[in-house]
């Protein structure tokens, strides 16, 4: 039987490895945009999930509104990305240092 | 159905006109080599509309949108207003910065508004999803704008940055609020609230939730540990856009922790003032000592920006008094960023004058601006007879009546150690000569509202009655 | 009735403005004018003023920010009047002092001095403790800027230590303050005499009022701000600082720390005598060794202001042995008197010193000698203020110190002698200074081609020694303007509040 | 009698010295000599008057107030004048001294640059010293005592372009602020326990002050007189220059020797004599107290009148003797023989003054030389000053019928009588001090005006005696000196004279006793020829004659045969090396190791600076925390989750 807390901790596991995988990459921007992308995902799961539970629809109109709110999001991400190797011509994470202190 | 559009407007007035503003000043873009000044107009009159229909509303009136996830009530019409007024000022410095530079473009309008029209669905939200769709409105503009300069590398990493941390406190937040949905079985303000009380105060769930949401409103304040981004935002992007950043975000961050905190988790009070403490007494120390050592002063002002947000969050901590002190501090601090900024431009001209040795002989080259610039400095710190005072006086007056009268002595400490690096740049200023440098020149319309800016910091500090009462009234 | 520091206020504003647009003369003319009607409209304080009561007079009271009870409400008594006309009286003499002596920004340098007067007569006359914070903190600003700006080669780092000490101070009395207020219900200073307080409350308070006040006093080990701010000061700066700033340190303990506290100052009040002996004793020494004239007046300051609190504080100590007051206004009397006369006499030297760097551009005694040969007006004035320094009688310098020795005895033996080897000290540095610097022969080139005092020192300098001998000889008026005031203080402060 | 005239007797020099002093070129140099004689003048003469009606039969003190300083506390302080036989005798005194060096130094300064400046200052110096005897209440007497000090800073450091001079000055003051550090806190010792500083309230409790104790060191309960009597009377020691305070006053001799007859030798210095017998009510309260006077000034009395021997400078060697005998007064006050101390201090104020001013004569004739042993056979070409020296030489020895015999003998005689501790060494001291005195005064006179003629080659032919306006003040004096002492010995010494103002316990009447044996000045001095004193005296001058007349290579002899007390002597005993590389320089460096080590190093240096130090060590730690690595900050906002997650977790497990 898959109950509720299965679905949670999947998606808790989720989480953790976007936000595990934002920290530990350090070459490509690229996989950043993709953890990010990921995280909204685990979040998306859990509202699904307990919306289905409680029975209750609010939950899923989130869902929506997020995956709305991801593909501006990305399309934003991908744009900054571009500007970054415009300038740099690389899209190196380790080569994200020039503010700081 | 007549009556449900005339409450759906009743409620949401503001920000339609806002929205159309932005189509407008699209068009207006499209234009041709008029476009950046018609731009620059029509958002000047996007902003006056807006402020006319929120001024013509009735003042205590609490109009709600049906389902209750929109209002406007007197802390959104007051926050609105302010931010209006603020938001036309960024625009005059703003512009000044661009067309020195020759970057004026329609879109810093458009992402302006988009912003703008960000912070009003959040200054009026009373449910998460609302609330998240405003926050979400005003992060996207802000990313985009701080990239606005496309051939700049400190611009790109910088938005960068931003993105990447706002996408983590986004989730975070997200994460938080589905779980407090999973609690609560709502995603109104109220419903969570009245959910939560009294049956699940001690709920485990309840407290993560707390916890996740909590991270989204610190990102949002820029509070230690989770203000990594600030300094490297300030820094790297457009003067104009640090200047954007550090202001009205902070206002739509203290709607955000006042909504979701009061409104939503008031139940919980106890929990998150704790957590509060600590991130403010860690941003005192950060932000103060950090600040000590910086070169820079977009990444100075950074810093001070951590500090102020300290004293923000201990408004917050401090119980029901300390609302409005929270409320009063951000909207001086609003002011005092945007003069401070708004003199780095001014003396930057069409150059750049971030590093803090730029101001060397200030009082030489402009006695006047200098004069505005020790009257920003001055009211950072903290002594009167400048609103800088008023707003920290009245923080540690909610502080000590809550009986955390150690914080109100720990705060103050670090206010003596920041009070260091706004000096410098007075004397830096007055005491140093300088290199001969010309007279600062500038437009009309940045020196007279750089100057009531400025100037304001002093009114407010002489007759400091009436904002304090006001402030004391927009939260009831 | 009319309060007339508002009407002083409003005149240095106007004079600001003024001075502001108009040029070169016009600027100091108006500056002058501004700051001489202040001091004429502070005279009726004088002569006005009824000394049988200890009420609050000249009192002006309106609404400020209602929301939290704070008023502008302004009175003064016979511990504040004093000081104001003693502000307003050396504020136009350091103006017409620095008449050339500044070249730089001279419209500046009037404006910010006149703003500087405004507020030490707002701190002065405020009994709103709100107001009182926002013009003692507001001072800092013009203070650090003179120092600044007009100051000798390291003012970055004496200006910045003097902000920094200060202010340092002064935040504590903020909490404290809001603290009173959260207790009181109102800021007005009178509200918070009346206030009951634990003894644990009382402490804290009385900690936090210390700081600030001692700071400004300065106290020992508080007071290492002031030599640096002194010797990097302009002579008008210096001037102020000595003869005005640091009384608000004494007047903060008279206005708050003994009525607000009372059994907090007595339990801690040996504590705080030491702390005076030593400044008395410690600094006496340490002044005689320096060889920067600013710097030795500056800790003759610190000693001389030692006095002032050792007289403020053996109150307890002679209610302790011998469970009567006798005494007790004696020393009060004398901690204030002393701070009159300190203004006097430590202003004319400054003043002097300011004489001798404008025409020599070096403070070191070294680089003096003989100066009598070639300004014989000069060297009097310097002797008679240097006599006065040393608390000769017949000159200010005396009475306070004649006083405070006299009560302390009542207090403890010891405390007396050990005041009393201020005799010896102080005639030591300064007349030890005296002698290398004015008498001799000619030393150098420098000396030989020092012109005498012109009209304007003269002047100024005859002001203020008029001011050191009637005093001197005659200090029974402003004991008698002192005295309700005090003898309330006294009975105020023997009323336990727990 | 109202107090008009008193004021007048006060106000009289202050206002001729303000003109003198302030008037510059509009009164000038005649007019500032005129102006500040007839000030003294008319103090004069107004203080003989005074002095008339105080012996007038069945006449009181005077006692009134001027005007009130200042009332706090309940205690009022006022200005006023309290005006006895005591004060009245010292009034006549100081102003007759007073007019006769003001015209003395019509003479003697006659060239100087500051004539004005200087008779300025001596009619300034007058009021002082007025206002100092005719006080009645310790804080005008502390007004009077420090005015006179600061008029003798500045007239010893007169010629203010010498090192030597302003040396002197500086170091006067600073004796005499010791001094008064210690007559200050007995003020203060008077007022805390009889809650006034009048004198007559005062004396009025001075018995009550015996019986009270303080303890001043934990567990030794003091008389409370006693104390209050040592602290002034250090303040006296100070004034009067008695041991181991004492070595201002040769130094002083760097000033005008008009000042030196005025200020040190006959007026100021005896103001701490003065004080002690005007102090006589609360002296009396204390058994220790007039025990160490007496000590102190027979000690003095001796030690000092050894050094005199080896001085060389003429006015030094006055200026010892001064001392010396400063020492005999105040051996005789701590006899409580007070009224044989002020005898003698009115007869040395004459003798005395005369002595310096005809070594001022000798200077002047000899143009500012002062080492006698470039003078000698002097008196051919200044017979006035060869006599009236001689006169005062005899007066001061103590030959008989002369004034300073019988206050001097009246001294030792009294000091024989005393029974208190220490008499018999103060005895002792005072006795040889008669045959020193007699030795050095006489080897300055044989010096100086016998012998063969050592004077330097460009004087040789030109000394000439001094004019009338230095002449005429020697004779008066040598008037004086001769025939003050006769005349007034009975009424003063033992007649009552002072009646209340000085008050004596039956218990030390010394004075009472020896007046019983007293049968008119005739036989005081037919006792006299028989008596120890004179025989001493006798051999003193005899030994001066055989070492210096008859005999002259003997002192250089003696000098190589005890060179150690020579070199003693000669180094006044390392005092002022005690002084100065001691105690100055022992002051300068505890004062040079607290600025540097507690202000510089310690509060500055280690708290203040090394907060500012560790602020930005610590800023600078942190500042590298922000490392510009984008999952850097990614960590540090997990790692705040963390904390959050971890927090809650914990409170509630």
């Amino acid at each position: 039987m898959i109950t509720l807390t299965h679905y949670m901790a999947l998606s808790a596991l989720l989480f953790s490895i976007s936000v595990a995988g934002i920290f530990i990459n350090r070459k490509n921007v690229i996989l950043l945009l993709m953890c990010v992308e990921l995280l909204l995902l685990a979040v998306n799961f859990n509202f699904i999930a307990l919306s289905r539970f409680m029975g209750d629809a609010t939950g899923q109109v989130f869902v929506f509104f997020i995956l709305t709110v991801a593909a501006a999001e990305a399309a934003i991400g991908l744009a900054i990305m571009v500007v970054l190797f415009r300038t740099r011509r690389s899209i190196n994470v380790q080569e994200l240092d020039v503010l700081k202190g | 159905m007549n009556a449900e559009i005339a409450a759906f407007l009743g409620a949401c007035l503001p920000e339609v006109v806002v929205g159309a503003g932005i189509c407008v000043v699209l068009l207006a873009g499209l234009s041709g080599r008029h476009g950046r000044g018609l731009a620059y107009l029509l958002t000047l009159a996007t902003l006056a509309a807006s402020a006319w229909v929120v001024g013509a509303s009735q003042p205590e009136a609490v109009v709600s949108m049906p389902g209750g996830s929109f209002v406007q009530d007197p802390l959104s019409r007051f926050l609105k207003l302010f931010v209006l007024a603020l938001m036309a000022a960024i625009f005059v410095y703003a512009r000044a910065y661009l067309r020195e530079r020759r970057l004026e473009t329609p879109e810093f309008y458009v992402l302006g508004l988009f912003a703008l029209l960000g912070i009003f669905v959040m200054v009026s939200s009373m449910s998460f999803l609302t609330m998240y769709l405003g926050l979400e409105i005003l992060a996207l503009a802000l990313y985009a704008m701080v990239a606005l300069e496309r051939g700049s590398a400190p611009g790109a990493e910088a938005a960068m940055k931003y993105f990447v941390l706002g996408a983590i406190s986004s989730g975070c937040i997200l994460y938080g609020i589905s779980i407090l949905y999973g609690v609560t079985g709502s995603v109104l303000f109220s419903g969570v609230a009245a959910a939560i009380e009294p049956a699940a105060v001690g709920q485990v769930a309840v407290l993560v939730g707390l916890a996740f949401v909590l991270v989204g409103i610190a990102f949002e304040f820029g509070a230690v540990p989770f203000h990594m981004w600030l300094p490297d935002v300030y820094h790297g992007a457009p003067t104009c856009v640090s200047l954007l950043v550090s202001t009205v975000p902070k206002v739509a961050a203290f709607a955000l922790a006042f909504r979701i905190l009061v409104d939503a988790l008031g139940p919980v009070q106890a929990d998150w003032q704790l957590l509060l403490t600590v991130f403010a007494v860690l941003s005192l120390v950060v932000g103060n000592l950090v600040a000590i050592v910086q070169t820079n002063i977009k990444r100075m002002l950074a810093y001070s920006t951590i500090a102020h947000v300290a004293f923000i969050l201990l408004g917050f901590l401090a119980g029901e008094g300390g609302l409005p002190s929270a409320l009063y501090y951000t909207v001086i601090y609003a002011l005092m960023a945007a003069a401070a900024f708004g003199i780095v431009i001014l003396v930057g001209g069409s150059g750049e004058a971030d590093q803090i040795a730029d101001f060397r002989g200030l009082n030489r080259r402009a006695p006047w601006f200098a004069l505005m610039m020790l009257i920003v400095m001055i009211s950072m710190v903290g002594v009167p007879p400048f609103a800088g005072f008023y707003a920290k006086w009245w923080v540690l007056w909610a502080l000590v009546d809550a009986g955390q009268t150690w914080l109100a002595v720990v705060a103050v400490i670090f206010s003596v150690i920041g009070a260091f690096y706004y000096l410098r740049i007075v004397w830096l200023m007055y005491f140093d000569e300088g290199l001969n440098l010309p007279p600062v020149s500038a437009a009309l319309d940045l020196r007279v509202v750089l100057s009531a800016n400025s100037l304001l910091l002093l009114g407010l500090g002489l007759f400091p009655a009436g904002l304090l009462e006001l402030c004391a009234r927009a939260l009831g | 009735m009319i309060a007339l520091p508002i009407l002083g206020g409003i005149l240095v504003l106007l004079g600001d403005r003024a001075s502001g647009k108009g040029g070169g003369s016009l600027q100091r003319w108006v500056g002058l004018l501004a700051s001489v009607a202040t001091f004429v409209a502070s005279i009726p304080l004088w002569t006005r003023f009824d000394r049988t009561t200890a009420a609050m007079q000249f009192v002006e009271r309106h609404a400020w920010i209602p929301m939290f009870k704070v008023e502008y409400f302004l009175g003064v008594d016979g511990f504040s009047m004093p000081l104001i006309l003693l502000t307003t009286f050396l504020t136009p003499l350091v103006l017409i002092a620095s008449w050339d002596s500044i070249k730089l920004r001279q419209g500046q340098y009037f404006a910010t001095f006149l703003f500087l007067e405004g507020l030490m007569i707002g701190v002065f006359a405020a009994l709103d403790a709100l107001l009182f914070y926002v013009f003692w903190e507001a001072m800092l600003i013009p203070m650090f800027v003179i120092i600044g700006v007009w100051g000798g080669a390291r003012r970055v780092y004496a200006t910045v230590k003097f902000f920094l000490y200060t202010f340092l101070g002064s935040v504590l009395m903020l909490v404290a303050v809001i603290y009173l207020y959260s207790r009181a219900g109102s800021y007005s200073i009178l509200d918070f005499h009346a206030l009951p307080l634990s003894i644990t409350e009382q402490v804290w308070i009385f900690l936090a009022f210390l700081v600030a006040f001692a700071v400004k006093v300065p106290m020992w080990p508080v007071h290492t701000w002031l030599p640096d701010a002194h010797v990097e000061a302009p002579a008008g700066g210096s001037v102020i600082l000595a003869a005005i700033l640091l009384k608000m340190g004494g007047y903060g303990l008279l206005r708050f720390s003994l009525p607000v506290v009372p059994d907090a100052s007595a339990l801690l009040a040996p504590m705080v005598i030491a702390l005076s002996l030593i400044a008395i004793v410690y600094i006496g020494l340490v002044a005689m060794v320096q060889k920067d004239m600013k710097k030795l007046i500056a800790y003759s300051s610190v000693a001389h202001m030692g006095f002032v609190t050792l007289g403020i504080f053996i109150a307890w100590t002679i209610f302790g042995r011998t469970g009567d007051t006798p005494g007790i206004a004696m020393g009060i009397t004398g901690g204030m008197v002393q701070m009159i006369s300190h203004g006097f006499v430590s202003g004319a030297l400054f003043f002097c010193m300011g004489v001798l760097y404008d025409r020599l551009h070096t403070r070191e005694i070294a680089a003096y000698g003989g100066v009598v040969n070639t300004m014989p007006h000069f060297a009097a004035f310097m002797v008679l203020f240097a006599m006065a320094n040393v608390g000769l009688p017949g000159t200010s310098g005396f009475v306070g110190e004649f006083l405070v020795i006299l009560a302390s005895l009542q207090a403890n033996f010891w405390y007396s002698v050990l005041a009393a080897t201020a005799l010896i000290t102080s005639a030591g540095y300064t007349l030890w200074m005296i002698k290398r610097v004015i008498f001799g022969a000619v030393a150098n080139e420098g000396v030989a081609g020092m012109p005498d005092l012109n009209g304007r020192e003269f002047l100024v300098l005859g002001a203020i020694a008029a001011g050191v001998l009637l005093l001197g000889l005659w200090p029974a008026p402003l004991v008698e303007v002192l005295s309700a005031s005090v003898d309330n203080l006294t009975t105020q402060i023997m009323q336990s509040k727990l | 009698m109202g107090s008009n005239i008193y004021i007048a007797i006060v106000l009289c020099p202050l206002l001729a010295s303000l003109v003198a002093g302030l008037g510059g070129r509009l009164v000038g140099r005649s007019g500032a000599h005129a102006v500040t004689i007839a000030g003294v003048g008319v103090s004069f003469l107004l203080s003989l008057l005074v002095l008339r009606d105080q012996l007038a039969p069945g006449s009181e003190p005077f006692n009134e107030s001027v005007y009130t300083w200042l009332v706090t506390d309940g205690v009022r302080i006022q200005v006023g004048f309290l005006v006895d036989t005591l004060t009245a005798l010292m009034m006549v005194v100081v102003t007759f001294v007073s007019l006769m060096v003001h015209i003395y130094t019509i003479g003697y300064m006659h060239d100087d640059p500051g004539y004005q400046r200087f008779f300025s200052y001596i009619s300034l110096f007058t009021f002082a010293m007025l206002m100092l005897v005719m006080a009645n209440n310790f804080m005008q007497l502390f007004f009077g005592w420090e005015g006179v000090g600061l008029v003798s800073y500045l007239l010893i450091g007169f010629w203010y372009t010498r090192p030597t001079a302003i040396f002197a000055s500086l170091k006067a003051f600073m004796i005499n602020r010791i001094g008064d550090f210690g007559f200050i806190v007995g003020i203060a010792m008077v007022l805390a326990h009889t809650g006034s500083l009048d004198y007559q309230q005062v004396f009025a409790q001075s018995a009550a002050l015996g019986g009270m104790q303080i303890e001043v060191f934990a567990g030794m309960p003091w008389s409370v007189a006693t104390v209050t009597c040592l602290a002034l009377f250090v303040g006296a020691m100070a004034k009067s220059a008695q041991m181991p305070l004492h070595a201002w006053l040769p130094d002083s001799m760097e000033g005008p020797t008009p000042i030196s007859a005025l200020i040190h030798a006959a007026t100021m210095v005896t103001a701490g004599v003065f004080m002690v017998a005007r102090m006589s009510p609360l002296f009396e309260q204390s058994e220790t107290a007039p025990a160490v006077v007496m000590a102190i000034g027979a000690t003095t009395a001796l030690l000092t009148g050894f050094i005199g021997i080896v001085q060389n400078d003429i006015k030094r060697v006055v200026a010892y003797s001064t001392l010396s005998q400063l020492g005999y007064m105040t051996a005789a006050l701590g006899a409580s023989a007070y009224a044989a101390g002020i005898f003698h201090l009115m007869t040395h104020a004459f003798f005395k003054a005369l002595l310096f001013l005809a070594a001022g004569s000798v200077i002047v004739a000899l143009h500012h030389e002062q080492d006698m042993r470039k003078m000698g056979g002097l008196r051919h070409h200044m017979p006035i000053t060869y006599w009236t020296t001689l006169l005062g030489s005899l007066a001061l020895i103590g030959f008989p019928g002369f004034s300073g015999f019988f206050s001097k003998d009246a001294i030792i005689e009294a000091v024989g009588l005393s029974s208190i501790p220490g008499a018999g060494y103060a005895y002792l001291c005072l006795l040889i001090g008669v045959f020193v005195t007699a030795l050095y005064s006489f080897r300055m006179f044989f010096l100086v005006f016998h012998g063969e003629e050592r004077l330097d080659a460009e004087l040789r032919g030109h000394v000439r005696e001094s004019p009338l306006v230095i002449t005429l003040p020697l004779v008066l004096l040598a008037v004086a000196s001769v025939a003050s002492g006769w005349p007034f010995i009975e009424s003063v010494v033992f007649g009552g004279y002072f009646g209340g103002s000085i008050v004596v316990d039956p218990a030390h009447a010394v004075l009472d006793e020896l007046g019983r044996e007293f049968h008119g000045p005739g036989a005081f001095v037919l006792h006299g020829l028989l008596g120890m004193p004179l025989l001493l005296a006798a051999a003193g001058v005899a030994v001066a004659w055989y070492a210096y007349m008859k005999e002259p290579s003997l002192p250089g002899r003696v000098r190589r045969k005890a060179s150690v007390l020579y070199t003693l002597l000669v180094n006044k005993y390392y005092l002022d090396d005690l002084n100065e590389k001691v105690i100055v320089r022992g002051t300068r460096g505890v004062g040079t190791l607290l600025w540097r080590v507690g202000d510089m190093f310690l509060i500055d240096g280690a708290v203040v600076n090394g907060s500012a130090r560790v602020v930005d060590w610590v800023a600078g730690r942190m500042r590298r925390g922000q490392t510009g690595y984008l999952y850097h900050y990614a960590f540090a906002m997990v790692i705040g989750l963390s904390i959050l997650l971890g927090w809650i977790l914990f409170k509630r497990a």
